[in-house]
């Protein structure tokens, strides 16, 4: 039992992020609604986010901003160590990953909005019936 | 300068791009020459790239001045200089080509979409350059968004369809982001090169197992690989001319260029083919996609429609070759990208040629077309000559290489299905010049009539419809060249 | 349908959490990704860049082309938001509706006439709703420290979190603020589409921009250091400097941009008077 | 850092995820998609990822829900599922 619990907090991140990923993924495959999948991808994406963000956790350490930075660069700079901050490089892709989920939903919520004033319905059955009709 | 062409290559087509969408607010007829040049320079410093990698060997450009693992680097070898300069003269080509036809379709839009047209052209660029796992994600969705804009444009259910492509494409491109996060968390690094170095201590994880399978997946689908192709069909059939000649031939290809540099590069031959015994389930794979790709062209009755279903089998050709695990599988996988983005280009050209003079291209469309265009229709028979592959075209030799690697590794089902698809391939194409003999049955009395009138694409449109064409046969030619003198190099000597 | 996405989902979950087995621990201090480049980044980033939020020295200098494609990504969702819904409509036909603010008399213009040229009336739709008078004074009040805000998380992106992208974002939200608080003429009025779009593409130019300058001056694109002789400062504190210029074209690209997928979006490309 | 304050989050991270995709409303699925990018982006500042939860809450729970509102009144409030 102790061994377990060991198990579930040294990974419990990982595992709500595989959730949250399920989620998204089931979403989008199964939801009739074209911006509940879009909710769906959204979700899924960002739970890719949390897993980079887990990856640059670090225990023990601060956020990744140098202490006494102003200023003092040079010669006299105090050492900064590696230990005492939580690795930035994570951070910096995921900075590019939400600007990137955010650019594919405005895209995705036009494209609904056009498919939305063609067929007057966002359910995915309704509208490929109606295509089916023509 | 030419220690500059890697940064040239991408920068160049990014600022017009940028450019173009400024001046489109000014002046549309400015556009286009902006476009042309932009596409043009990019494609002089692919070829002269190209030429300075055949004398010096891989070129490594620094970008910010940051060694490899700490920035970002472009890697360019003998397998990208070659993906580069393909895509970037197939893109040029095909820019001049859609000029006439960009006017008919976009009305007044022209101008953003010669922008969108540039920046994908620069997303193309940059993921076969780039030498960063990460790099290649951010560009991976530059070519994504803009590819989903431009095939919108189209008409009938162009916009379901394109939805529909970018929910899988974003599923695509999260499962790569997702691998190289796994990748990321046991070695660290996201450099390929630097990544391919940690690796060895680490092939028995199983977490750079899982990482592996994720990004192979995500792959797939960004390419249309069997199960995973459903979106592409409809998305290229519906989108604009000008957008489906440019995305049908490059972005698959791209992708498979991306799965060839995973395998080489990133996780190394020895994993993937050795380590991993998965190669023969996926050449099984590959076979019923190609199998499936020309069932499902045998059942369409539009011309646009059943081009889309050859390029799922011919992803199925080339994804088989990779995962042959010899060296002859994989040159004719590298030479089909090429061979296959020039015929692919050069079909598409004639379909938008085609829409451009009749508004459709369902099979009863077709009638009489020899007579109405000849030339279009010579080409059209070039590319379908290349297509079956027959020999002085160029598609007759990869799948040459791509035969002999079957055999070399045993796997026999797949040279059945190559030779299976070249066999649909015949009946498709015969059947389609067949119908474009016919003329129309008009007025009861079909030989009385006049014959009708020639009515043929503008030159713009013919002549880099004639200069693809001609590439085919050329290509096809110097083979041996393009074989011993670039692809040979392109591949490690580990794989025999 | 269900059946199908669910077993999909779980057989991704499944080897998922298969291979997460091998992972290191959460928060472990000696797992690679902490040792292997991370350390370099925290040690070396204030004597290499003089910048001290690691995060913003990395974002825009050692990964610096990542984020210029960033950028880009997000210029392209702009375009592609423009040429998918925008409607050029030059004068629709019928009756048009004006407002005398002073008055709030409406005025219906029969088609084909013309009122007089007056800084007075305001044209409205037939749905038109009058905003309402306490949010519209409190946005009123708000937006200016919105805007001020975000100008500083822009220029203090080197010393604490933020930078280009919140500091654009935050700006472009106090725009849509006022859209959404009165309509979408009124703030159309105060950036005009035209120079909007110009604006992205503009924001997207100034970083790429910066990076040819660099290759024009003999150095790598985007080596920042190059800029060290035209700002006559010593290499580090160059980069420190295009660090900053780079922030401030991400900051106008990124305003401009959720600005324009909001007009388009919520207008369905009418640039009438939107939610 | 404090584990019971982020197993806690997580928990409500998951219940907003599962509110967002079932709820038969699509503007009330926008609001509980702003909700869980917010709850997303105090798991991140808890974990020390600073710029990444600023960017989360002006993005995804400002910007991001505005889109969705938005779209959502040009289209339709109505779903099935």
């Amino acid at each position: 039992m102790g061994d377990l619990i060991q198990i579930v907090v040294a990974k419990y991140n990982y595992w709500i992020y595989i959730t949250l990923m399920m989620i998204g993924l089931y979403a989008m495959i199964v939801k009739n609604n074209l911006v509940k999948k879009i909710v769906g991808m959204n979700i899924f994406q960002t739970a890719i986010i949390l897993f980079y963000v887990s990856t640059g956790a670090k225990r023990g350490a601060t956020i990744p901003i140098l202490e006494h930075g102003h200023g003092d660069h040079g010669a006299g700079a105090h050492m900064v160590h590696a230990v005492d901050y939580i690795n930035p490089l994570p951070h910096v892709l995921m900075l590019t990953a939400i600007v990137v989920s955010v650019a594919t939903l405005g895209v995705a919520l036009a494209l609904a909005i056009r498919v939305y004033s063609r067929y007057n319905t966002l359910e995915e059955d309704e509208i490929l019936a109606q295509i089916r009709e023509k | 300068m030419s220690q500059q062409y890697p940064a040239l290559l991408v920068i160049v087509p990014l600022i017009s791009a940028l450019v173009i969408s400024a001046a489109g607010w000014i002046n549309k007829r400015l556009c286009f020459p902006i476009a042309v040049a932009a596409l043009g320079v990019a494609a002089y410093s692919s070829i002269g790239l190209l030429l300075r990698v055949l004398d010096e060997g891989a070129i490594v450009y620094r970008l910010g001045g940051w060694d490899p693992p700490m920035g970002i680097a472009y890697y360019v070898d003998h397998l990208n200089g070659l993906v580069l300069a393909v895509v970037s003269v197939v893109a040029f080509l095909n820019l001049i080509a859609s000029k006439k036809s960009i006017e008919l379709e976009l009305g007044d839009k022209t101008a953003p979409f010669y922008a969108l047209y540039v920046l994908q052209v620069t997303g193309l660029l940059g993921i076969v350059a780039t030498g960063d796992a990460f790099n290649l994600y951010v560009l991976l969705e530059i070519t994504a968004l803009s590819g989903y804009a431009m095939l919108a444009m189209g008409k009938d259910r162009a916009q379901l369809s394109t939805l529909n492509y970018l929910y899988m494409g974003t599923i695509g491109a999260c499962f790569y982001l997702l691998g190289v996060g796994y990748l990321y968390i046991v070695t660290g690094s996201l450099n390929m090169v630097d990544i391919a170095n940690i690796l060895p201590s680490l092939y028995e994880s199983n977490a750079v197992l899982g990482a592996f399978i994720i990004c192979l997946v995500g792959v797939w689908v960004k390419m249309a690989f069997f199960p995973l192709h459903a979106w592409l069909p409809n998305a290229y059939t519906h989108g604009p001319s000008a957008a489906s000649s440019l995305i049908a031939p490059l972005v698959t290809k791209v992708m498979i260029y991306v799965m060839i540099r995973l395998i080489l590069t990133v996780f190394t031959p020895e994993f993937a083919f050795n380590i991993l015994a998965i190669s023969k389930p996926i050449v099984w794979l590959a076979c019923i996609a190609i199998f499936m790709g020309a069932i499902l062209a045998l059942a369409e009755r539009n011309l646009k429609k059943m081009l889309t279903y050859i390029i799922v089998a011919e992803v199925g050709y080339m994804v088989g070759g990779a995962w042959l695990g010899n060296r002859a599988g994989m040159t004719g996988a590298i030479l089909h990208i090429v061979n296959d983005a020039l015929m692919t280009l050069c079909a598409f050209l004639v379909v938008s040629n085609i829409a451009y003079k009749l508004k459709g291209y369902a099979f009863d469309d077709l009638k009489g077309l020899v007579r109405k265009m000849p030339f279009t229709m010579g080409a059209f028979v070039v590319a379908a000559l290349s297509i079956i592959g027959v020999p002085p075209t160029c598609g007759f030799f990869s799948k040459w290489y791509l035969i002999s690697g079957a055999i070399q590794a045993g796997q026999y089902a797949f040279m059945v299905a190559l030779l299976f698809s070249s066999l649909v391939n015949v009946v498709l194409f015969f059947r389609v010049i067949e119908i474009c003999y016919y003329e129309p049955f008009s007025d009861g009395h079909g030989h009385d009539q006049h014959a009708e009138p020639m009515a043929e694409a503008p030159l713009t449109m013919l002549v880099p419809l004639f200069i693809v064409a001609a590439g085919l046969v050329l290509v096809g030619i110097y083979t041996g060249d393009i074989v011993n003198k670039i692809i040979e190099f392109a591949i490690p000597q580990g794989i025999v | 349908m269900k059946i199908i996405g669910l077993i999909i989902a779980l057989v991704t979950g499944v080897l998922l959490i298969g291979a997460t087995g091998d992972f290191p621990d959460w928060a472990d201090p000696a797992s690679p990704a902490s040792t292997h480049l991370s350390p370099h980044f925290i040690e070396k980033t204030m004597e290499e860049t003089s910048v001290p939020n690691i995060v913003t020295a990395v974002l825009a200098d050692y990964r610096g082309y990542d984020t210029m494609y960033e950028t880009a990504v997000i210029f392209t969702a702009g375009l592609a938001c423009f040429i998918l819904l925008r409607i050029f409509v030059r004068e629709e036909p019928g009756d048009r509706l004006y407002r005398h603010l002073l008055t709030g008399v409406t005025v219906r213009v029969k088609e084909g006439m013309e009122l007089p040229p007056s800084e007075d009336f305001e044209r409205i739709d037939a749905t038109w709703t009058p905003p309402d008078l306490i949010i519209k004074t409190v946005c009123r009040f708000l937006i200016p420290f919105i805007q001020l805000f975000a100008l500083y998380v822009i220029a203090h992106g080197h010393h604490s979190p933020g930078g280009g992208f919140q500091g654009g974002v935050i700006l472009g939200a106090s725009i849509i603020l006022l859209a959404i608080s009165q309509d979408l003429r009124t703030s159309v009025r105060r950036l005009r589409e035209k120079l909007d779009a110009v604006l992205c593409a503009v924001g997207v130019i100034i970083y790429a921009g910066t990076g040819a300058l660099c290759l024009l001056l003999g150095l790598n694109f985007l080596d920042y250091s190059a800029l060290a002789s035209v700002l006559h400062c010593d290499p580090v504190t160059a980069r420190s400097h295009g660090i900053l210029i780079v922030e401030i074209g991400v900051g106008i690209a990124v305003m401009c941009t959720m600005i324009w997928i909001y007009n388009n979006v919520s207008s369905t490309g009418k640039y009438d008077e939107g939610l | 850092m404090i584990w019971e304050l982020d197993l806690a989050i997580l928990t409500l991270v998951v219940m907003a995820g599962i509110g967002a995709i079932t709820v038969k409303d699509l503007l009330g699925a926008a609001i509980l998609f702003g909700a869980y990018s917010f709850m997303m982006c105090l798991l991140w500042s808890i974990m020390g990822a600073v710029d990444v939860s600023f960017t989360e809450a002006s993005v995804g729970a400002g910007v991001s829900t505005v889109f969705f509102v938005a779209a959502v009144f040009r289209t339709t409030r109505r779903t099935k599922d």
